[in-house]
């Protein structure tokens, strides 16, 4: 059956929702506004008020009442608009969910799940742009996915759901409306990297909204004959360096894509374990394709052009490649 | 084509001010109702929130401020832009992302700015304006420059930990804040009775202890009376002070909200309090104005919002070369 | 050695509530004294929080708690923890840093756990603990388990948004938590009157139409009237309630607080309000209490607080090979 | 004349706000209590409740008026008691400190200097030892510091209430007792890294509290005849890429210290830049140090196990060297 990836988040939505009473959505419009992207749509009449949760513009408040829910029993799915307001409930994410476990020497967990909107492209400026995946890919105590596919989208949040720790889901809102058939076996692994797109001459890295890109830039390259594998990373913490290196260590030959600033970025982390694993492998220094060192403008061609984008992939591709 | 508003200052002077409010919220209509249509024409995109239905409160508000008293908004401020003197023709530059516009095609809808009239913006984090004004009041107080700030906000901000911490901030430092809620009774669509557990806002407001108004949010009169009462008093040093402005949005909360959360009837009998259209009414009956003197007044609006459209499509992108710069003041400077 | 606490409990259930108050407070007194000494001995390091003075707060409260009920505390906790069954003994050896501790010697004072008597610890954010305590409510509230969840903070927690987000939420979700407010009139240096604009702060929570009462904590028998009549309007499901104990911090905030905010003559007036010392003579003077009795409760207290040292000088330490272990149940779980 | 650390802070501090009416200091405890760590102490009396500010716990409301007042006009330094607590303010510092003045298209500026405390190293538990530099490094529009000498942590200050942008100052906490001579010159430049040790075998690359220990590991190496060169970041964003390169392009061996976790750490993003300037001097992999994937336990043994010690930047060095 062919879905669009919002219409895959609400499956497993609607799955984890009808089987387990544990679980409950809870967030700003979630209810009877039926989501900012739609994703809860219905749900509202669906399974009731207390089930999905409408909370006042809180975010410390109600991402803190969702560990505290977790610690008591339930298994919160707690939505965070975008990642932008996510800055309001840090305190909580860092300091209560990613610590209590190990503050307590392993007494309580946080089986807590947080799904977050990320990332830029519609012109909605400097606020509402952030892609602060690193930031979370940083804490320990995480685990940070980013479905990036229809599968992913269908698949993850029920295995997110069964981890007795934090994870923090980021859906790239570019996304939502990205469709394609969805297999009989949508099952996914919170583990581990996936190779979207097998190939030889050099691996290109990505996640989440630049994992399209990436296809498209593979697409491109292949047109000139030139063969590229395409790796997601899809779980962002902790990462599957195995995957990654046994992917360049074939290729020689890797450029790391990430929406995310290039300084302190994720793709930074990437590039140091390529070098840490398979240094005396490469044959031409890692590249990075990330967001230009520039708050988000809202002009269309400001924001294009700040943003990772398929030629410039392609160009970073040629570049290692020499070619 | 260079951006200034024509006839409507020079015809300002002569007006009185019964007639000016009337004017002022016609233009922020007829402004945003050719935004809406330039949204559907993907001439303007990204967000864009209309204050449509409200514009009583931003014009009320501002006729009752000094011309160099602070100014803080939201992602909703076109209007109070517009009144606080940003040219019209800016704005909707500003909204089409060229370099002309007042924020440079930085910012857009949701990020108009105005440094020289002190317009510190549009703001898309809900409550993040409130900390700001406490600190240019600080600011204010602490170079002893008598002056208020006026902060405008949702009821919706009200729940956020920005809004107590800055309330109790102003307060304990009795600093010249002007806070104007707009209580339009949706925070996109989560209505106030599931947002506050205390759904009296001045009663919030006043726990701060901060004195507090409120007004008929629909009549730009007793918006303009009560505003005019409460910055008096932060004028005099008195400290804060807290103006709840009841009003209501005729439009959907963004480009993008189907609208399922309240029913056609409430927003129906709303509408029937349209500021505009029961202001005018009120003149006429009073005999302060005719049908060709508002036609007039209309026909003004409207061509200060083709003028500004034509500006806005004239205008220039900022050349993409130009991406690094306007990060830091350091590089703008170059 | 195992940890256990052995007289106390037995002696316990004879006890009349007045004299096991005492008794309690006692050993928290002790506990605390015996703490500062190891703190100076470097046996105990980082921060340590002494609750000494405030002790009618966590013992009046804590008896009004049912067994099962959860409790969120701070990092000033020792005697919270203790009074919930937290043995003393791993309670000191938390301290210690050693592996028997209640954290294992991963959280130290501050952290203090004890997931089976639903302690939900220390927290070393100030007001970290509000949202958690709504949770927890929310999560007996959808599981339809009848059972009060108990927040303790300070006053100075309350400037926090999270006292404000919370607060809003659990009143309007009519959540059964029991909002304990301690004040002791400072926030490390910041007096009460410094920190809110409305220092009143049973006036501050009613605006979030949460009920409240106020209570002299340095009495434990007003502390437990208050908490118990909080306490069953909670359970029976009113939604939440505010309960603001007016004590006094004898020591320093912590272990590094030279103390030039307050004077010494403030200090002195409190301790003649010292909560063991009144409520013992006060005992006394009814003839509830004997020298010899008394005696006998300091002496068990003491022989607790010898054993539990004796407990954590001999534990082990965790090995540094688990150094990775505990950061998420699965490896815990390896 | 020797001072420690805090007095150079003080000094400059001092000097801020007898120099400038503009400035002013404004965070918890900063006043009557005399600063968490003694900074300001005395300043209450000397330069009054308005200039010398105590706030309540608010740290978003806090540092938010921070911003406005810069905007307003003033140059205030305001202090957020520890990097711990400033999770809290996030939100104002990324989205108006760092946003504000792209935002209006350049129209208004954020003077504003945000110090805080950071690190670990004092057993005061997971919630109380965070280093998350990388966070604040990682966006654009603020300018990042970490004095790490008593010359920086005199000369600083000056240069950040100058910086018409925002300006974040990490003092780590365990070096406010560091003593050492303070020259007559101790004018600083915030654009540029230091080396503070040459050597000609391998770059130690550090900041803040890990430079004393890359200094100690030097020493220690130079014992057994291993000259290594200590460079110190000092400027955490934007980053000296020219002086690392240059220090490595010599050394041709790169070891990188770093108190923050190490997946997503800064010095991946200093691994990453060394590679993509200097891949082709590189004898070896560089090597980083972080701190260990964990939050601080409190145990005395275990929290020393989980940050960087110089027994482990001398092996990482002899690693890189392969001796
Ligand atoms: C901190 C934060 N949370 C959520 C949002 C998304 N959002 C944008 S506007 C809005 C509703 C705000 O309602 P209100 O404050 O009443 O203002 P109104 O839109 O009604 O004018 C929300 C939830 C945001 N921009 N910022
Ligand atoms: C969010 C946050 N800000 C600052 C601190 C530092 N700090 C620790 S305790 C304290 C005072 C808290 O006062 P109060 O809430 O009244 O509790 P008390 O210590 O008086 O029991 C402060 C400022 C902190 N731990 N957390
Ligand atoms: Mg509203
Ligand atoms: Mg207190």
């Amino acid at each position: 059956m062919r879905i669009s990836y919002r219409e895959a988040m609400r499956l497993a939505l609607r799955e984890a929702l009808e089987s387990d009473p544990r679980v409950f959505l809870m967030g700003e419009d979630v209810g009877r506004y039926g989501g900012t992207y739609a994703v809860s749509k219905g749900f509202y009449d669906e399974f009731g008020p207390e089930r999905i949760r409408d909370t006042p513009l809180s975010e410390l408040g109600f991402v803190g009442a969702g560990i505290g829910a977790a610690l008591g029993g339930m298994r919160p799915v707690v939505e965070i608009m975008t990642v932008n307001f996510s800055l309001l409930a840090l305190d909580q994410i860092v300091n209560s969910a990613a610590l209590l476990h190990h503050m307590s020497g392993g007494q309580v967990s946080v089986p807590l799940v947080i799904r977050m909107a990320t990332g830029a492209g519609r012109q909605l400026a400097a606020q509402h742009s952030h892609s602060l995946e690193n930031w979370y890919a940083h804490i320990p105590g995480l685990r940070v996915l980013a479905p990036a596919t229809i599968v992913d989208a269908r698949g993850m949040l029920a295995p997110a759901l069964a981890d007795p720790d934090p994870v923090v889901i980021f859906e790239h809102a570019q996304l939502y409306n990205m469709e394609d058939e969805l297999p009989d076996d949508w099952s996914c692994d919170i583990e581990r990297a996936a190779i979207r797109r097998p190939g030889s001459q050099a691996s290109i890295i990505a996640y989440g909204g630049s994992v399209p890109k990436a296809l498209d830039a593979a697409d491109a390259l292949a047109r000139d004959g030139i063969d590229v594998e395409v790796v997601d990373l899809r779980v962002l913490r902790p990462l599957d360096v195995a995957t990654i290196a046994e992917s360049v260590g074939r290729t020689h030959r890797a450029v790391v894509v990430d929406e995310g600033w290039r300084s302190g970025s994720l793709a930074a982390e990437v590039v140091a374990r390529i070098v840490e694993h398979c240094f005396y492998e490469l044959d031409a220094p890692p590249a990075r394709v990330c967001s230009e060192e520039v708050p988000i403008p809202y002009a269309k061609h400001m924001e294009d052009a700040a943003l990772p984008q398929v030629p410039k992939i392609v160009a970073a591709a040629r570049e290692v490649l020499n070619v | 084509m260079n951006a200034t508003k024509r006839k409507p200052k020079a015809a300002a002077a002569e007006r009185s001010l019964p007639l000016q409010l009337l004017a002022d919220m016609l233009r922020i209509r007829r402004l945003e109702e050719k935004c809406a249509e330039l949204y559907g024409a993907q001439k303007i995109r990204g967000f864009l929130h209309l204050y449509i239905g409200e514009e009583a409160c931003a014009t009320g508000a501002t006729h009752a401020l000094a011309a160099d008293d602070n100014v803080v908004a939201t992602y909703r401020e076109h209007g109070h832009a517009l009144l606080r003197g940003v040219p019209m023709d800016t704005i909707m530059a500003e909204m089409f992302g060229k370099a002309a516009g007042c924020s440079r095609g930085r910012g857009g809808s949701m990020h108009l700015f105005d440094a020289a009239r002190r317009f510190y913006g549009g703001n898309a984090i809900v409550g993040g304006g409130l900390p700001l004004a406490v600190g240019l009041a600080l600011a204010d107080r602490m170079q002893g420059i008598r002056r208020v700030t006026a902060c405008f906000f949702g009821e919706g901000a009200m729940a956020e930990g920005a809004f107590h911490e800055g309330m109790n901030l102003a307060a304990l430092w009795r600093l010249p804040v002007l806070f104007l809620c707009e209580n339009n009774l949706y925070a996109m669509g989560t209505a106030l009775m599931r947002s506050e557990s205390q759904t009296d806002l001045c009663v919030k407001a006043a726990s701060y202890k901060v004195p507090t108004l409120r007004a008929d949010g629909m009549d730009v009169l007793a918006v303009n009376e009560a505003v005019r009462k409460a910055a008096a008093e932060v004028r005099e040093g008195a400290g804060p002070f807290f103006v709840e402005l009841q009003t209501y949005r005729f439009r959907a909360h963004s480009m993008f909200d189907p609208e399922l959360y309240r029913d056609k009837v409430e927003v129906e009998a709303w509408k029937e309090r349209g500021p505009i259209h029961n202001f005018s009414a009120k003149l006429k009956a009073a005999g302060e104005l005719t049908e060709e003197a508002f036609l007039a007044l209309d026909a003004e609006a409207e061509a200060e919002v083709a003028h500004a459209v034509a500006f806005a499509e004239a205008a220039g992108w900022e050349p993409v070369a130009d991406l690094l710069r306007h990060v830091t003041s350091g590089e703008a400077q170059r």
